[in-house]
């Protein structure tokens, strides 16, 4: 079966991406598809490579990215939801004027027609949340 | 493309979480993928549409006129849960009046806005294919 | 004066409001912000819980933040017996009060 | 099938998973996961609802996510008539049913 | 330095959200501070305590043994409100049992956690000159 | 009077960092001191310079920055939140390995003692959060 995920929370404050990502892995190990995975409102924060957390716990953005590049999985940032919170690419920083970037690989940031999308596409949408 | 069951479930107050604007935005931008399109308005999710809001006091921007423009947007099947909005000591006319104009009977203006009980709108969401929730 | 409790979650929503009711003594204040002044509005179960609060002990008192109140459009629908600040007011109780306890 | 419902929030806290009992209908399964597992535990008022909700209608089915029990230390404490399951277990609804309300 | 009257409240379940994990964190690094330390246990907070957290499943760090080394801190005012626990269906058997070594007495242990009502609470935060809210 | 503000929530998702900037605001004009203002949790967030938000709305973290200069705010960051968050300045970046960093100018990263220092040489603490 073609799932989608969306999630709309950030890393470590709650609990949603963890539990998205242990979804989306027993997904994947039960033979589903996932056709998207969607970060939106501060979901978008899970995209930064900046982040350094303890060393005895877990590093939710590269988690997912580690997940994204070892089953091709198509992880979109909210452009708006990321613009507001001050997630960018390369191109983009370049032509807000920004002098630095912070996106992790494995998460690409495009518009909020890809959740659309992803809804039409897919058999199932589960929003992860709080 | 196939036309699909879109409900999007609005669940939060707005201001004092952003949970209401960024939904909003998915709506009017999903509006142009043609989809069949519901929004419930659920719990504090029907303070989104009151009547004179007024927020430069607190510095934040007043969305609320933008729900009014659903209707050129084709999206006028909006479900407000009655029994969210009495347990809030609000009626219909606290909230904005939303309608759409009807191609079929010559522009003709109709009520976007369906008042119904939470059993009612359970059936609607039983229906649905997509729900995104806020 | 006693403490100064800010509220700033919706009673339909949340158990905040009435848990600080319950924290709320002599010479307190209970400030609804954000989210929390749909308690302040008439009609409503928690606008019911504040009047009996007040009747049963009249040295607590409830203010609401007049700019959350108006960005909700709800300016017309304030309960008696709550006064309405702005954010002059507010830092004006948090002044007054030993200490704050914000129930988030 | 129908819907499956997911309730995140703790429901001493937060009415989410009250509005969710009221939107479960034939077919339905609500599944409690991350704080909401708190519903699925003896002797609580909620824990009560969900016995009634399965009394009164024995076509609607409860489930808790395991994982999230077991990290709250509340794996002893599960109420009857709520099945266990893993993030598999959880796939697995998912796929059952013809679409998600997640009650955020 | 003035010693002042610090109440910790938490309110919050643990897992589900990262407040429980880094009041934790404050409490730990304010005890160097040789401050008056009480830590209040209301609704979802009295969770934090509960014996038998396994947490590999949801892939998160187990921090609860870290409640038992308080007592070496001297944080050994832990206030437990009683219509909290009782409403979740626990009691004290299903917290963690936390103590601290009273070097007034020998070294004497004693228990950390205090078990009351949400009226005996309110007075004890009445008292507090800053509160920390989690 | 000296407040002292502990801000636990990020920017939009919100309005904890909203609520306590118009507090912020009314304290010093009615000639009240600010001790400090600590960003603890995801109020850490609040501190990118790689926010661009819509024109017709506020820029949250560019609005505290420019009370600080204007005001001579001392505005602190906790170093173990924003870590695991991924807000870091160029010392802290460079210190870590990392190729980039996004802490805005008014803002400086320090440990949970400022908070607890807070608390002691202030005459209240006000915690804004969700």
């Amino acid at each position: 079966m073609k799932f989608s995920i969306q999630i709309n929370e950030g890393p470590y404050q709650h609990q949603a991406s963890d539990t998205a990502y242990q979804f989306a892995k027993a997904a994947l190990a039960a033979g589903h598809e996932i056709f998207r995975v969607f970060f939106y409102h501060d979901g978008v924060n899970n995209a930064t490579r900046l982040a350094v957390p303890p060393q005895d716990d877990r590093n939710v953005a590269k988690q997912w990215s580690e997940l994204a590049l070892e089953n091709d999985l198509d992880m979109v940032v909210c452009i708006a939801a990321a613009q507001r919170r001050g997630i960018m690419d390369a191109a983009e920083a370049k032509r807000q004027g920004l002098d630095a970037d912070n996106l992790m690989a494995g998460f690409r940031i495009s518009g909020l027609g890809q959740l659309i999308e992803a809804g039409i596409e897919s058999d199932r949408l589960i929003v992860f949340g709080a | 493309m196939a036309i699909k069951k879109f409900m999007y479930t609005n669940r939060k107050a707005p201001y004092g979480t952003v949970y209401a604007l960024e939904s909003l935005e998915v709506v009017l931008i999903g509006a142009a993928f043609d989809q069949d399109v519901s929004l419930a308005f659920i719990g504090d999710g029907v303070y989104q549409l009151t009547k004179g809001q007024t927020t430069e006091a607190i510095g934040q921007k007043n969305f609320s006129p933008v729900y009014a423009a659903l209707g050129d947007y084709d999206v006028n099947k909006i479900y407000i849960e009655k029994e969210s909005l009495e347990e809030r000591g609000l009626s219909l006319d606290d909230l904005q009046h939303l309608v759409w104009e009807d191609e079929d009977e010559d522009w003709a203006e109709k009520d976007s806005i369906r008042l119904v009980s939470r059993s009612e709108l359970a059936d609607v969401m039983t229906e649905q294919e997509i729900i995104l929730s806020f | 004066m006693g403490l100064l409790h800010t509220v700033n979650k919706s009673p339909f929503e949340s158990n905040t409001f009435d848990t600080c009711l319950g924290y709320a003594l002599d010479g307190s204040t209970v400030l609804l912000i954000e989210d929390g002044v749909y308690a302040a509005t008439i009609g409503t179960r928690a606008s019911e819980k504040i009047q009996q609060k007040i009747q049963s002990n009249n040295d607590v008192s409830f203010a609401v933040l007049g700019p959350d109140l108006q960005a909700r459009g709800l300016e017309n629908k304030l309960a008696d017996g709550i006064k309405v600040v702005d954010y002059e007011g507010f830092v004006n109780l948090v002044a007054e009060h030993d200490s704050v306890q914000s129930w988030l």
